[in-house]
């Protein structure tokens, strides 16, 4: 790595010069290994360096730490998915100070402290694609439905916000659903399958389960199999990678569940960071042209309901979302 | 002189500065001071909240609730001071004196209903972290978001510096030698080491033991509330959640200073020194190149190893004995 | 006769803790019907060589031979196999195991059989216990017996009795000695330890004298006198008088003020308690293991609950106050059971000592008054100790003893407790101790003195309370104190002088 | 009142009360929770549970604790799953769990008992060093779509009734008689009971110190099998954290942390009774963030209750006994 205090200065420096922390919220869940895998294989291809750094614990704690360390042994640039959209801020300026390159993707932090957020899209759109995702295996959408969230604790910011936004959605689209319970599974599989039977026993006749989150949802999944329901019997939806999936999409324990495509989100993350490391500008409304992605365009803060403004602060949004199904899911392998 | 410092924490001293040259071989960013004083910031919340729980595994019981507490006094700090508009000054003094209140539980319910600490503090754990759940949740402010825009005065708590050292090295300093001398040199640090060792005996030597469990607890509790007042200026955020993940690293810090965890024995300068090589060993595999999540194997051969070393004071003579005892195990077998 | 059969040898024994040589080279042997009693100081290394006979530590040098063949590899367990057994000094049992589960484990026997000849056992010795009771329930004393029952269950061909009457009281140890009597004649080979010297003589058939891990004298107890014995204790050329020369002093009780009243106290294990102890003086409480001696004790000290009645200290009352408090007002107590009340094990020495007295402290610690505490007591009791920073655990028995009573007299208190002080403690030690209560008394202070060794109380108490089944309706003035008024009274038969009933 | 306190005698009845008072108190709440169904799927779901507070209640009769069982749990799983994913057999899948966990337990032993290393210390670092193992072994990834028949290992049932949990609450009664009853298995309480105790009557303390733990760990690696076929999925972080929930549960089963004291039937009811808490709360209706509040508290007061009444059961025999031997005494006087 070279010195982070006359990054600026060239432009011109070798890809193998540079080198991006790539961070997620945490180690070992399946969502964020791909993003990294997308990331990776980006890497590789240009040829900078990406290092992959995360706690197994998602705190905001360890990711400062992670940060400060990112600092310390002279990377370039971070691409990190965060935890929490302010306790971060410190660290961030830490790093801005010392000429580092900050990224954001899946999850944001206040937009001052990071140059470009790669948005996997924005709140309202993935709370409406939640309840559109189990609206669109109903016959009558518009009768009564009893609805339980499940996902990982209340104190995860972009689950929560999605859920507020999805909410909304449901009381103007939906009016007559009725959302019964919200649990939580701490992001624990065997609590996870327990809590999710127990909702199966005590709320008997509910019709929906949405759950945003990547170890809820397969062992929501788990849970109907083991009671010997499937998709005709309760509808589960929500957001996890198609591999963790497949069997309960092929068993027809469910119909069909949302992401969008995380490794070309990590791929863009760590080379939009490479591109400002190597002392390139982004600005609101620059096009740029990434490898293998194709052309991105940085919208203004706004789009995310934010009010700072400015000329180096911008968002990608990702052009797509998929719903897996039983027709798509075997395409996809993260 | 040299004689009268314990073993254990020259031996502690001995791996933090081997621990200092290898990482600064590897990656000569890691000899820079403001790099490694910068890092105290990092584990600081362990550091105090070990220095502290010591005293609690030397009366023999053990507290696991310190991250718990963290959170709690870190939203009771957030919720007073911006959802109810209490100065800040005074939320802090109330959110450490909070962190006071669950330790006085955790002791009360241990020394004096004498229920093994360990299910009480795992208790306490859940509780207190419920219960910092339950206040954002009825404070009306969101559980995910945290609560931030504190004042500047208060960010700088930990953020800032006096003479360009980081006023958590300052801190540090200040907590250590208060739980040096509270420990080493009073007459009630004596009490702990004697309950510690046999309670009965301490029991009818006059000392009021349940008094000095239960002071330990509230110690460990108050320090907690210190840490999460620490982590929340630093973060500059206060939200639930924080300090969930300290608990092993904590309990890794006290026993790798040479505390017993059966109580006894022990002292909080090889605590520091332990939570000094922790964070260091975990800035410096960082700074290595070496992902965090694999750390956890360093800390583990550390925690072994060296414990190995200690534990048998000519650690030689042991090796071999082990390849005798297997060598006449063979014997056995042919006989 | 059958001509007697070799069972144990130890040749040249060394062992070494740390850099402490404790014994430096030991040899032994025993043959059957032989009961060898071991007689050495405190730290002599007695409980070490024994321990050694059963595999408990390995010896550093040396060899044993069983039944004439040599054995390596050795280890408890294959000493049971052999037949040797040890009583340990301080009682090991299972605390959260009921006393049948006690004498069965690792017993190869069925559990039936081992009842049935438990009870038997029980029965031979006249001592009474409710098998399904769980041992953290026994006193001390009773736990020795519960060791002493386990030890004579096994059947072993060699027994060894690690001081088993150290804390029994005269009624117990005759019944144990006959039974010894009988192992002896069915040809069973007993090491005997012990710091009595009448027993020594009681039931021996050989002596053996250990000095800083050395056989100094060894032989057939007919060719020795206790006066030998005693030469033999002492290190070579030192003239020092170790004969139990107590003198007692008796006070005129009508000029002294009472210090210390009991009225009528009630609690758990004794109801209308009365008694009292004057300035200046020795008071023996007497009775038979589980009298409830120890909770009356306590109860004045402030560990248990006191029902009704009074406690009187210097005209004040103290009745209940917590512990704290009592030893504030001027009441010290040696607890009964070192290893569970009085010591801190992994602690050390000086920090034993000192445990109590750094109360007059303010807040800090002074370290180099603590070195001169400790010094002081070490060389007042000559506690054998390497280094006053070793830990207490390091020491032998009796030398803990000696650290824990150095912990009470250090307080400087008007009134001492001692429950079984001299439990375990060599005979040197032993008139050193008398010594240091003939000081206190002559500076006013007074004891309250518990006691099992019969010929302790009956020596140093001015006068006897006898406690009998939790009630004391005896006491015997310093003319009426003798071993059969004492033993009378213990049983409840005594009948002698009316005026205290 | 007498037969009442004879009863709370005996540690294990005291923890099925506390357990069915559990039931009946959410029971009438949402009487659904008292449904046969659901009290079968308490059992099923805490089978993982019972497995490791069994494994976990060896090390603790003997005086030490094995805290590394979630990391035994996490690594047996992905590696055998791994196996099982790429088509490997399942009796060569239990297999390698097993071995993994006997070795890794093996490990503990040796080094607690021969490197002198205190069990809480050597646990912990073999808690971290496995969890990082598990995380280069599989490259980070989870194991995902294990094959079905496995997966129906833990669902099958004999006459409406889970043939796991059959099998494990057989298993637990046969362990239980074993320590209570045989001569090997009462040594494990004695050890912890009284080391010097058990090393003076012949009781080769290390070897079954050893012993303990390498049960301990195949159980852990059992309850990784467990956890697989029951999940059908495994992250790399499974089982995190579940020590603390497997000693919580062993200690209110009665089983003590300083050694000498416990049943495996008392742990094993002791887990149900943890891993019931995260149902009963979903089953409470109450809103979900006040879930952790209330097991906290729920665990506090029942390991105070318990606490309470045994003392004054202890005091009160204690009280019995000492005042039987006093003379003339009579009850009241
Ligand atoms: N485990 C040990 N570690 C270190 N030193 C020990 C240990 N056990 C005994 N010693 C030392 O060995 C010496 C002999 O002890 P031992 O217990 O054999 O004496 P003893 O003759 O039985 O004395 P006593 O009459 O007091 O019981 C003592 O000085 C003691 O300090
Ligand atoms: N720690 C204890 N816990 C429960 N019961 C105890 C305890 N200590 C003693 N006891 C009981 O108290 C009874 C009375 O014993 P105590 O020690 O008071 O008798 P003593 O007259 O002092 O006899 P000794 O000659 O043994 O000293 C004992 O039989 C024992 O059952
Ligand atoms: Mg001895
Ligand atoms: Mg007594």
């Amino acid at each position: 790595a070279c010195n982070s205090e006359d990054a600026g200065k060239k432009a011109d420096k070798d890809p193998s010069d540079v080198e991006v922390v790539f961070i997620p919220k945490m180690t070992g869940n399946a969502f964020f290994e791909s993003g990294n895998d997308g990331a990776q294989e980006m890497a590789e291809k240009i040829g900078f360096n990406v290092k992959y750094d995360g706690a197994p614990e998602g705190t905001v704690a360890n990711q400062v730490q992670i940060i400060n360390s990112a600092v310390n042994s002279g990377a370039d640039a971070i691409a990190i998915s965060s935890v929490s959209s302010d306790g971060l801020n410190q660290a961030l300026q830490k790093a801005l100070d010392a000429g580092i390159k900050v990224v954001t993707w899946d999850s944001d932090v206040d937009p001052k402290y990071r140059s470009v957020y790669i948005n996997q899209g924005t709140p309202d759109i993935l709370g409406a694609m939640l309840v559109d995702m189990a609206a669109g295996q109903l016959d009558n959408p518009d009768d009564a439905q009893k609805v339980a969230w499940f996902y990982s604790s209340p104190t995860v910011p972009d689950q929560n916000s999605w859920v507020d936004y999805a909410n909304k959605y449901m009381k103007e689209k939906y009016p007559k659903w009725e959302v019964v319970t919200t649990q939580f599974g701490e992001g624990n599989e065997q609590k996870s399958l327990q809590v999710g039977e127990s909702i199966l026993d005590t709320y008997q006749d509910i019709d929906v389960i949405i759950c945003p989150d990547s170890t809820a949802l397969p062992a929501m999944a788990q849970a109907a199999q083991n009671k010997g329901l499937n998709k005709n019997d309760v509808i589960i939806t929500g957001f996890a990678s198609p591999n963790s999936m497949r069997q309960y999409i092929e068993n027809d324990t469910i119909e069909n569940h949302g992401l969008w495509d995380v490794k070309d989100q990590g791929a863009l993350a760590v080379y939009i960071a490479y591109h400002l490391a190597l002392g390139n500008e982004l600005k609101v409304g620059d096009v740029l042209d990434v490898p293998e992605l194709g052309e991105v365009k940085v919208e203004p803060n706004t789009v995310q309901g934010y009010d700072y403004e400015a000329e180096d602060s911008g968002i990608i949004v990702l052009p797509e979302r998929i719903v897996f199904t039983k027709e798509n899911t075997q395409e996809f392998n993260f | 002189m040299l004689r009268k410092i314990p073993k254990w924490n020259l031996v502690l001293f001995l791996i933090l500065v081997t621990e200092i040259i290898i990482f600064g071989l590897l990656n000569p960013r890691f000899w820079n001071i403001h790099v490694l004083l910068n890092s105290f910031n990092d584990f600081i919340g362990i550091a105090i909240i070990a220095f502290f729980v010591t005293f609690v595994i030397i009366t023999g019981g053990i507290d696991i609730s310190g991250g718990a507490i963290i959170g709690l006094t870190s939203v009771i700090v957030g919720i007073l001071s911006q959802v109810a508009g209490v100065n800040i000054w005074a939320a802090v003094l109330l959110a450490v004196a909070a962190g006071g209140l669950c330790g006085l539980l955790n002791g009360v319910l241990i020394a004096y209903a004498r229920v093994q600490a360990m299910v009480i503090t795992l208790g306490g754990m859940l509780l207190y972290s419920g219960v910092a759940l339950v206040l954002v949740g009825l404070s009306g402010a969101s559980t995910y978001e945290g609560i931030s825009g504190f004042s500047q005065g208060f960010i700088n708590l930990a953020n800032g510096k006096l003479f360009g050292i980081p006023h958590s090295v300052f801190i540090f300093l200040v907590l250590l030698v208060f739980a040096y001398l509270l420990l080493h040199r009073t007459r009630y640090g004596r009490y702990i080491y004697l309950t510690g060792i046999n309670q009965n005996s301490a029991e009818y030597s006059g000392i009021d033991t349940r008094k000095i469990i239960t002071s330990t607890y509230v110690l460990s509790g108050l320090s907690a509330g210190v840490a999460g007042v620490i982590l929340t200026s630093y973060l500059g955020s206060a939200r639930a959640d924080f300090g969930a993940e300290y608990l092993m690293p904590i309990l890794t810090a006290v026993v790798l200073g040479g505390t017993l965890i059966t109580g006894g024995k022990g002292g909080v300068v090889g605590t520091a020194l332990a939570s000094i090589i922790i964070g260091f060993l975990k800035l410096g595999l960082q700074m290595g190149g070496i992902q965090t999540q694999y750390i956890g194997l360093a800390t583990g051969l550390l925690l072994i190893i060296s414990v190995a070393f200690l534990g048998v004071p000519d650690f030689k003579s042991n090796i071999k004995r082990l390849v005798t005892i297997k060598k006449d195990r063979g014997g056995k077998l042919n006989a | 006769m059958e001509e007697t059969k070799q069972l144990v040898k130890l040749n040249d024994i060394q062992k070494s803790f740390n850099k402490n040589k404790v014994l430096k080279g030991v040899s032994l042997e025993m043959n059957q019907s032989e009961v060898i009693s071991i007689i050495g100081g405190n730290g002599a290394g007695k409980s070490t060589l024994m321990k050694i006979l059963t595999g408990v530590y390995k010896a550093d040098e040396g060899s044993i031979e069983i039944n004439g063949e040599k054995v390596t590899n050795y280890n408890p367990s294959i000493a049971h196999d052999k037949g040797i057994y040890l009583v340990p000094q301080e009682p090991l049992l299972f605390p959260n195991m009921t006393i049948e589960q006690n004498l069965t484990i690792g017993f190869h026997k069925k559990k039936q059989e081992v009842r049935e000849s438990a009870r038997k056992l029980l029965e031979q010795l006249g001592w009474n216990f409710d098998l399904s009771r769980y041992a953290i329930s026994l006193s001390i004393a009773e736990q020795q017996q519960v060791e002493i029952i386990k030890g004579l269950l096994r059947d072993s061909k060699v027994l060894i009795l690690d001081e088993p009457t150290s804390s029994l009281t005269f009624a117990e140890t005759e019944s144990l000695f006959k039974l010894i009597e009988r192992l002896k004649t069915a040809g069973v080979g007993i090491f005997y330890i012990t710091h009595r010297l009448d027993e020594v003589f009681q039931i021996s058939t050989h002596a053996v004298i250990l000095r800083d891990g050395q056989v100094t004298l060894k032989g057939k107890i007919n060719e020795f006198t206790k006066e030998m014995l005693i030469q033999g204790l002492l290190p070579n050329g030192s003239e020092k008088d170790t004969s139990h020369s107590y003198e007692k002093s008796s006070i005129n009780r009508t000029k002294e003020e009472k210090i210390l009243q009991v009225q009528d106290l009630c609690g758990d294990g004794f109801r209308n308690i009365s008694f009292d102890v004057y300035k200046g003086e020795v008071v023996g409480l007497a009775g038979l293991v589980g009298a409830g001696r120890t909770e009356i004790a306590e109860a004045i000290y402030g560990i248990n609950q006191v029902k009704s009645g009074k406690v009187i200290l210097n005209g004040k009352e103290i009745t209940h106050l917590r512990v704290r408090e009592t030893i504030e007002s001027g009441v010290a107590y040696i607890p009964e059971d070192r290893f569970l009340n009085g010591i801190f094990s992994i602690s050390s020495i000086s920090s034993n000592v000192t445990a109590q007295v750094i109360t007059k402290h303010k807040y800090f610690i002074d370290k180099q008054f603590e070195r001169e505490i400790t010094d002081e007591y070490v060389g007042k009791l000559s506690i054998k100790i390497s280094s006053r920073d070793d830990e207490i655990r390091s020491l032998s028995g009796g030398n803990q003893q000696k650290v824990v009573i150095s912990r009470i007299l250090s307080t400087n208190p008007q009134v001492i407790i001692m429950d079984e002080p001299t439990r375990g403690i060599d005979a040197a030690a032993r008139s050193d101790i008398y010594n240091i209560i003939t000081q206190l008394k002559d500076q006013g202070y007074s004891i309250l003195l518990i006691s099992s060794d019969l010929e302790e109380i009956e020596r140093i108490s001015d006068r006897i309370y006898v406690i009998y089944r939790g009630t004391c309706n005896v006491c015997l003035d310093s003319e009426e104190i003798n071993a059969t008024n004492v033993m009378r009274a213990a049983f409840g038969t005594y009948k002698g002088s009316e005026k205290y009933v | 009142m007498s037969s009442l306190i004879s009863i709370t005698k005996h540690r294990e009845i005291r923890t099925i009360l506390f357990l069915v008072l559990l039931f009946l108190i959410v029971g009438i709440v949402n009487p659904d929770f008292l449904a046969i169904s659901n009290i079968e799927n308490a059992v099923k779901n805490s089978l993982l549970y019972i497995v490791l507070a069994v494994g976990i209640t060896f090390v603790l009769l003997t005086g030490e604790i094995d805290i590394s069982v979630g990391g035994i749990l996490g690594l047996s799983a992905a590696v055998s799953g791994m196996f099982l994913r790429d088509g490997g057999s399942v009796f060569l899948a239990i297999l390698m769990a097993i071995v993994i966990g006997g070795v890794i337990g093996l490990i503990n032993g040796l080094g607690v008992t021969k490197l002198r290393i205190s069990s809480f210390i050597m646990t912990l670092g073999m808690l971290e060093i496995t969890r990082v193992v598990q995380v280069i072994y599989t490259n980070g990834k989870w194991v995902e779509n294990l094959p079905k028949t496995f997966k129906q290992l833990s669902q099958s049932s004999i006459l409406d009734v889970n043939t796991l949990g059959i099998i494990v609450i057989a298993a637990v009664i046969l362990i239980h008689f074993f320590l209570v009853n045989s001569r090997r298995g009462r040594y494990f309480a004695a050890i912890g009971d009284n080391q010097d105790g058990a090393v003076l009557i012949g009781i080769p303390v290390k070897r079954y110190k050893i012993l303990a733990f390498v049960i301990s760990g195949i159980c852990a690696a059992v309850a990784g099998l467990i956890f697989a076929s029951q999940i059908g999925f495994i992250s790399t972080t499974a089982g995190a954290g579940i020590e603390m929930t497997v000693i919580a549960a062993a200690v209110l089963g009665g089983v003590s942390l300083s050694g000498g004291i416990g049943s495996v039937i008392g742990a094993s009811i002791g887990a149900i009774i943890m891993s019931s808490i995260n149902s009963a709360l979903v089953f409470l209706k109450v809103p979900a963030f006040w879930n952790s509040a209330i097991s906290g508290l729920l665990l506090i007061i029942i390991v105070v209750a318990d606490v309470l009444i045994v003392r004054r059961a202890n005091k009160k025999a204690n009280k019995e006994r000492l005042n039987a031997r006093i003379l003339n005494y009579q009850e009241g006087a």
